[in-house]
């Protein structure tokens, strides 16, 4: 067996003649935090819909505890314990953020089929969806439709559904894109506590730069499609291409410092 | 200096929800003035109400001399008002070159070359001229949005959350140009991203559960610490 | 040989027919995603129209010219005062088109009464030409005719204006399509109007091909017209009409060569097309 | 909150005990007629609302459902020489329809949205055709008569209760799915496939699960209206049959099981009053023109249908806030 | 059960006699429907002498709408025999319909008196003795038309039917009568109902080798494929012969049907008799001038024959009735007709016309090329 959780190998996706994912072969360690980081359009949620299974590559190969899961439909893959969150927020819109989270631990608990046990025997799902939602900032708010939250706490209500999940393996997606200054910290909190709790592999796609040198173990970078570097924190941020073409001046203080 | 936007008092009601009981802005030529607030606090909802999408129940909105709060809201775009929507607006359907061509009220060689300008301010939407907009990826939509507000001889934008999803150095292009724009347009800007936010803004108005708690100039509130924290939840 | 070329012209003929029903419909269902049922009742209004002013004046350009215009306005009230707020509300839209498809079609009964009415073709077009020794009716080639202009045309607006873009646009998010200035309720209204304007325009042209009408006419062709929209890919124009021409090549063949299975050719087809293709031949892949 | 959910269960029960002292109150032979047919419709009605309300899909083909039903219980009581072997008719019924039910599915639902309408549609039409056609069996257009029930079955005040009697069974059974945790995860389906698919659902199989109960359900109201009616033809394979099920769960509002059945009874008595008004004034001789005016009617001022729009009226007149207005907008929450 | 005993009784009452009416007045056979109505009515005015009254008492009649659903016709039968407690019931318009109603007779015991619904399966298959028919049945259209198309206008036929249970039934009648006669049918085509397009079967019509076209079709398309027929040049090929329909559906076929020869139930013109003329006149007289159509003579038929049978019944029991009209005889819009004991069904005039140009008419009008007796066209008793 491998000492890999999740591995690519030659992954590769092309959409008409354009190719998003090109070739990319990758690993991830048990219990790690690795980040992606790259320019627009690199091809960072691409490679997440591989992984999840929202797309197939037309070549390459996705293993996942060992086992080659490329053709494996999504849902089996997060039966298998590879949740994710997404980019664009994508939650159930008329039904309320409570009911959003509890289906998600229902679905970890298993419990879809059963017909004969009234869903209000399920306290526990909503108990567990409650303390989620503390979590994510959203008590007060399960109540509410979730087509009616605001952009921020819609990304939150995202981040909720996916610990839900409880997955072995979290990809997150640009998860505190539009969440307010203040509370940006508080999930960071979230996830680093997945993180220091030892029982996580995370995978996180990020351009607030300051966050992914604050959390990760590991640093990943695309560029056109390719894996162009894969390092520790410090040695990516030193890539003159990463500086030049990712980062730009802004972010001057935050490599240096 | 002349205020280009005056917003007084509006109220504005989703279905059966109150969501702002009292905002006012005002929004000088050729200035950029920020919204900020908490998530909820009713940033976007202003925005919203301004380009007459939920109309202000009660309250006024005067744009350059008139009253728009009942306009029709393609109406109010066309006295020269754009708006980059937060969820980008992209239609999914169309290729981005058709998402250009819906957006451009007249083509004409200034249009031309606003659309030039923003094709060179994000190549990526020269690559991905003839892709549909639902396969752009999040960053790429982000840029079409702005390029659909930048490419019109607009009097005022009204742009909410431009860096999100927006790699760095695009970010940073994204805060030249609105410097840049500032030069014949007005801009109202909200935003999250609190560097971005005060490397562009002149003005600064603070919204909270639905009413405008605080207004001053950017240096105020760089400086003032306490509406940082209250309002901002920056405690640095 | 002949006989297959003739069945293969008449396959062609119909198909252009069953296009002309269908094209209003690519509009309002195809673009707009409107599940219009009433859309038969506008195409019946228009061939009824149409007969009464072929019948009083003799002109039949100026019953082309009635059919059209009742379709129009007809689209025009429909959207204005029914449809417009059920955009994109599938459900709404079935149980309101269903209401409005009854009080047409009674108002036809009321208006013409319940019975067959014969429609001539004009003078000019009646007869026939002799293909490779079968005869062919005149008025199938007209039919194919005007099916190909109307072909050209609708195409030549959809891809030529901004009308096509900004339909489009507006099904997904009007609002968005109103913040960038474009009055987006009034280019449905009058692509609605265009739309049912062009099923009473192709009622018109039908009717003299039927030689007959009756209340039900729209209902029997309506089917068909779904039908060949989805077998084409909803929202591809040029797909509706490859899919019509399909429709009516298949229809033929099967009428001569497999008569029991006359009755189920065009369900079948589309069936078969969405097992296959599960978005119609040239549809989108969404 | 709790005290409508209290209100509404007490509402439904008077309503109930209502309808069941009814046949002893000089109650007219006809009406518990017109009665017996709105039970068994809103169950059928309910079983198509399984798919629409809270699944989200449009299937135009629900006649399929209640025409294998109705004919495999005409069939079989004609053929077999004891009626009271009813049951056993509707065993196989149900078996029958449910296996029809889950090929029909596997056929069509790797097709989405109207182009799933559009196939179902294809195959109800297929149905109708085989029916038309193997009329040696099922009589064609002319239909097969003079089919034999069981004398409880055909005594008017027995029949009620029975049927009655379905329809409380069936709605306690529907409701219970969609209040289960499978029922919870077809409303998520309904409301984003992909995202509940991403949860681990997988959505085919519960999509599959879904049109098989609901496809029994129909099947049985498909059986019961054979035995009402002693007698089934085509029609019940028709695009009309299919049509009804539409109009009766929207009209009483879409996801909510019990505007079915106010749907059914809607539709089955402005039906019975608009064609005997024609015998009044030759006005209503055209009174189909109202039956449309009344579709027509009930999309503009209750866009949600009877019941949902009644009871958002009721949440936002109750200023209850935010938070319960949210919970009341819910669909998928039945009013009990 | 429900059966009731209400309205049935001795001659001394006074209650009107109820006679329900279930038909199509709206749907695609509404206009069957109406003409079936108003000749019903007339019918019984002209038996009664005007007065609407047997034996002292009304006669009401009370119409309900089917819509052309068995479903619908079922219900309001139940009403009209629950609510109403109607003595007798005629209908209707559309066969699967009243085929729907022959068992709710039988439950009721009460008489039925079937008209226009043509199918054969009502007075054969379906029988039961509460039922009776005034109009004629697919077997005695074939009989008409076969025979006479046999002796004057071939041997081989190609038969061309609507593909659905009433096209199969007319086919196969169709072929028992020709081969009766002595004929042939060499192919026979079924095409779907809505068919818009009959060019293909027409070629094959032509290239059967077939002398004769039969065309057997109900409904709108008729029109169109005579215009089709007409522009194809058909009857260069071959003879063609059909059912003759309605005004309305003459009027819709235009000049294309000039010199058409086919066999129908009824023409107000052809028909020679006291009952047809008083008919005839008083139908102009009630509608406009419109003369009576095709249907119009059944439903008439049908009022007479309600009251003749009470009359010499002396009561509206049902068992009385039957014994009434088994074997009875009645002058209807065309002449004698005799209800044959064994299944109830009328034998009847039937006629041969041809259609032709005449001045004062906007329709092509058939005009009587032969009438066939009640005997010649008497069809197998199949019960
Ligand atoms: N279905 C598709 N068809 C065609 N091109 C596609 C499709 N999906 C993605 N692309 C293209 O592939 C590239 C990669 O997109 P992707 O969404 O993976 O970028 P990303 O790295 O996540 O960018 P961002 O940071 O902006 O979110 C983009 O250029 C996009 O336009
Ligand atoms: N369609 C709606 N129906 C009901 N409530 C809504 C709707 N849209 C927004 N709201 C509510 O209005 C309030 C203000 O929302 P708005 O989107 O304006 O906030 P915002 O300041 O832009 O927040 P964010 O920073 O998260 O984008 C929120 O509490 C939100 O839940
Ligand atoms: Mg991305
Ligand atoms: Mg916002």
């Amino acid at each position: 067996m491998s000492d890999y959780l999740l591995e690519t190998k030659g992954l590769t996706i092309q959409f008409g003649g354009h190719v998003a994912v090109s070739d990319v072969s990758f690993q991830i360690k048990r219990h790690t935090f690795t980040s992606i980081i790259g320019p627009n359009g690199a091809g960072k949620t691409t490679f997440f819909n591989l992984i999840s299974g929202q797309l197939k590559p037309t070549a390459g190969q996705v293993i996942f505890q060992g086992r080659d899961i490329t053709k494996m439909p999504v849902h089996q893959r997060t039966r298998l314990g590879l949740g994710r969150s997404f980019q664009l927020t994508n939650v159930f819109p008329n039904l309320s953020v409570l009911e959003n989270v509890r289906v998600a631990v229902q679905a970890a608990s298993g419990g879809g089929f059963r017909l004969f046990s009234h869903y209000k025997k399920f306290h526990r799902y909503e108990e567990r969806a409650m303390e989620l939602l503390t979590l994510a900032h959203l008590d007060g708010k399960e109540g509410h439709l979730a087509k009616h939250l605001s952009h921020g706490d819609k990304r939150k209500l995202e981040i909720a559904i996916l610990l839900a999940l409880e997955p072995d393996v979290l990809l997150l997606d640009e998860p505190t894109a539009g969440m307010s200054l203040e509370e940006v910290p508080q999930i960071i909190e979230v996830i680093r506590s997945l993180k220091d709790s030892g029982q996580h592999t995370v995978l996180l796609i990020e351009h607030k730069i300051d966050m992914v040198l604050g959390l990760s173990d590991a640093l990943a970078v695309l560029f056109n499609g390719k894996l162009l570097a894969q390092g520790s924190p410090d040695e990516i941020m030193q890539n003159e291409l990463v500086q030049s073409a990712y980062l730009g001046g802004l972010y001057d203080d935050a490599v240096n410092g | 200096m002349t205020t280009l936007l005056t917003v007084k008092g509006i109220q504005t009601f989703i279905g059966q929800y109150h969501i702002l009981q009292g905002v006012d802005l005002e929004v000088e030529q050729g200035r950029v003035t920020l919204i900020l607030g908490r998530n909820g606090a009713g940033k976007t909802t202003t925005l919203r109400s301004i380009m007459g999408l939920t109309p202000a129940k009660q309250g006024q909105i005067v744009f350059d001399g008139e009253e728009i709060q009942t306009l029709k809201p393609h109406l109010i775009a066309q006295k020269g008002i754009g708006y980059v929507p937060e969820d980008q607006g992209v239609f999914s359907d169309l290729t981005v070159e058709e998402n250009m061509k819906l957006a451009i009220r007249k083509l004409d060689d200034a249009t031309r070359a606003r659309q030039d300008f923003v094709l060179d301010l994000f190549p990526d939407l020269k690559i991905a001229w003839k892709r549909k907009g639902g396969n752009l990826s999040g960053g790429q939509k982000q840029m079409l949005s702005i390029a659909r507000a930048f490419v019109n001889d607009n009097r005022l934008l009204l742009i909410d959350e431009p860096s999100k999803g927006l790699a760095p150095i695009v970010v940073e292009k994204v805060m030249e140009s609105i410097l840049e724009l500032k030069k014949r347009t007005t801009i109202v800007l909200v935003e999250q991203n609190f560097l971005m936010a005060s490397g562009v803004g002149d003005d600064v108005f603070i919204l909270d559960d639905g009413h405008t708690v605080y207004r001053g100039s950017m240096a105020d509130v760089r400086s003032d610490e306490a509406v940082k924290k209250k309002y901002l939840g920056i405690g640095l | 040989m002949s006989l297959t070329v003739n069945l293969l012209l008449n396959g062609v003929a119909l198909g252009m027919l069953i296009f002309l029903i269908a094209v209003g419909l690519t509009l309002i269902f195809g673009l707009m995603g409107v599940l219009n049922f009433a859309h038969g009742a506008i195409f019946a209004w228009g061939a009824y129209v149409g007969w009464a002013v072929y019948g009083a004046t003799g002109s039949f350009i100026l019953a082309i010219l009635a059919g059209t215009a009742t379709g129009f306005v007809l689209g025009f009230v429909m959207e204005r005062f029914f449809i417009r707020p059920f955009y994109g509300n599938h459900v709404a839209q079935i149980l309101l088109t269903l209401g409005l498809m009854i009080v047409l079609t009674e108002g036809i009964k009321i208006f013409f009464g319940p019975n067959i009415l014969g429609f001539d073709k004009p003078e000019l077009l009646q007869g026939v030409v002799t293909i490779l020794q079968d005869p062919f009716p005149v008025y199938r080639i007209f039919t194919i005719g005007v099916g190909a202009l109307v072909l050209i045309g609708v195409h030549y607006l959809l891809s030529r204006t901004k009308y096509g873009i900004i339909i489009r646009a507006g099904v997904q998010d009007p609002e968005m399509v109103q913040a960038l200035g474009i009055d987006v309720r009034k280019v449905f209204a009058l692509v609605f109007a265009f739309g049912a304007g062009l099923a009473s325009f192709g009622a018109v042209i039908a009717g003299p091909s039927f030689g007959s009408l009756h209340p039900e006419i729209g209902m029997q062709n309506q089917l068909a017209a779904f039908i060949v929209i989805v077998i084409g890919g909803i929202g591809n124009f040029v797909g509706a009409a490859i899919g019509a021409v399909l429709v009516g090549i298949t229809q033929t063949l099967m009428a001569y060569y497999l008569p029991e299975a006359a009755l189920a050719v065009n369900v079948a087809l589309m069936a078969l097309v969405l097992i296959l293709k599960p978005e119609g031949l040239f549809g989108l892949r969404r | 909150m709790r005290e409508r959910i209290f209100n509404n269960k007490w509402l439904l029960a008077a309503v109930l005990v209502l309808l069941a002292i009814l046949p002893f109150v000089g109650t007219s032979q006809f009406l518990m007629l017109m009665l017996i047919q709105v039970f068994i419709l809103a169950v059928y009605g309910m079983s198509y609302d399984l798919l629409l309300g809270y699944t989200g899909i449009v299937s135009f083909g629900h006649a399929i459902f209640f025409g294998t039903g109705a004919y495999s219980v005409g069939i079989l009581l004609t053929k077999m020489e004891n009626p009271n072997l009813l049951f056993v008719a509707f065993l196989i019924a149900i078996v029958f329809s449910a296996v029809v039910a889950l090929l029909l599915g596997v056929l069509s639902l790797r097709v989405k949205d109207v182009y799933f309408s559009m196939i179902t549609l294809a195959f109800a039409e297929l149905f109708f055709i085989v029916a038309e056609k193997w009329s040696s069996l099922t009589g064609g257009n002319d239909g097969i008569p003079y089919i034999r029930v069981p004398e409880l079955f055909r005594e008017r005040v027995s029949l009620y209760f029975i049927a009655l009697g379905f329809l409380v069974v069936m709605f306690l059974f529907l409701r219970r799915v969609v209040d289960s945790p499978l029922g919870r995860v077809l409303q998520a389906i309904r409301e984003n496939e992909r995202r509940a698919e991403s949860l681990g659902y997988n959505v085919l199989q519960y999509k599959l699960v879904s049109i098989v109960i609901s496809g029994m359900v129909a099947a049985m109201a498909g059986g019961m209206w054979a035995v009402l009616q002693r007698y089934v033809s085509t029609t019940v394979f028709s695009l009309d049959q299919t049509i009804s099920a539409l109009l009766m769960t929207i009209i009483g509002g879409v996801g909510t099981l019990t505007g079915a059945i106010l749907g059914a009874g809607v539709i089955t008595f402005a039906n019975e009053w608009l064609s005997s008004l024609a015998s009044v004034h030759p006005i209503f001789e055209r009174w189909l023109i109202f039956f449309g005016i009344i579709y027509i009617v009930i999309v503009m001022y209750f866009p949600k249908g009877i019941i949902g729009t009644i009871r958002d009226k009721w949440a936002r007149s109750s200023e209850r806030g935010k938070r319960d207005a949210a919970q009341t907008d819910q669909r998928g929450k039945s009013v009990l | 059960s429900s059966s009731s005993t209400g309205g049935s009784s001795e001659s001394g009452s006074k209650d009107p006699i109820k006679v329900g009416v279930v038909t199509s007045k709206s749907g695609a056979l509404e206009a069957y429907g109406m003409q079936e109505i108003n000749g019903l009515n007339l019918g019984i005015k002209y038996a009664t002498g005007g007065t609407n009254e047997v034996n002292g008492r009304k006669i009401e009649v009370l119409v309900e709408d089917d819509a052309g659903k068995p479903d619908e016709g079922i219900k309001k039968a139940r009403k009209l025999l629950e609510e109403e407690k109607v003595d007798i019931l005629q209908g209707s318009a559309n066969s699967a319909v009243a085929l729907a109603l022959l068992p709710l007779a039988e439950e009721y015991k009460k008489v039925i008196i079937v008209d226009p619904a043509a199918t054969d399966e009502i007075t054969g298959k379906n029988f039961n003795k509460y039922v009776f028919r005034t109009g004629r049945n697919l077997s005695q259209d074939a009989a008409t038309g076969a025979k006479y198309a046999v002796d004057t206008l071939g041997k081989k036929f190609f038969h061309l039917a609507p593909d659905y249970v009433f096209g199969k039934s007319s086919a196969a009648a169709w072929k028992a009568a020709i081969e009766k006669s002595g004929g042939s049918v060499v192919q026979e085509e079924f095409a779907p109902l809505n068919t818009q397009d009959f060019t293909p079967y027409l070629q094959k019509a032509t290239q059967s080798g077939a002398d004769v076209l039969i065309v057997t079709w109900a409904g709108a398309g008729g029109a169109s494929l005579f215009k089709q027929i007409n522009e194809l040049k058909i009857a260069e090929k071959m003879k063609i012969t059909t059912g003759i329909p309605d005004i309305a559906g003459i009027k819709a076929m235009g000049e294309s049907a000039v010199g058409l020869t086919g066999m129908t139930a009824y023409y107000h013109g052809a028909a020679k008799n006291p009952e047809n003329d008083w008919l005839v006149e008083n139908h102009k007289k009630e509608f406009n001038g419109a003369p009576p159509d095709l249907f119009t003579a059944g439903g008439f038929t049908a009022g007479i024959a309600i009251v003749e049978a009470i009359k010499k019944a002396n009561s509206t029991d049902s068992e009385k009735l039957i014994a009434a009209l088994e074997g009875m005889s009645v002058k209807g819009a065309k002449g004698t007709y005799t209800f044959r004991k064994e299944d109830h069904q009328a034998l009847q005039p039937m006629y041969i016309v041809k259609l032709e140009k005449k001045d004062g008419f906007d329709y092509l009008v058939p005009t009587l090329v032969k009438e066939l007796s009640p005997e010649e066209t008497a069809p197998p008793i199949q019960k």
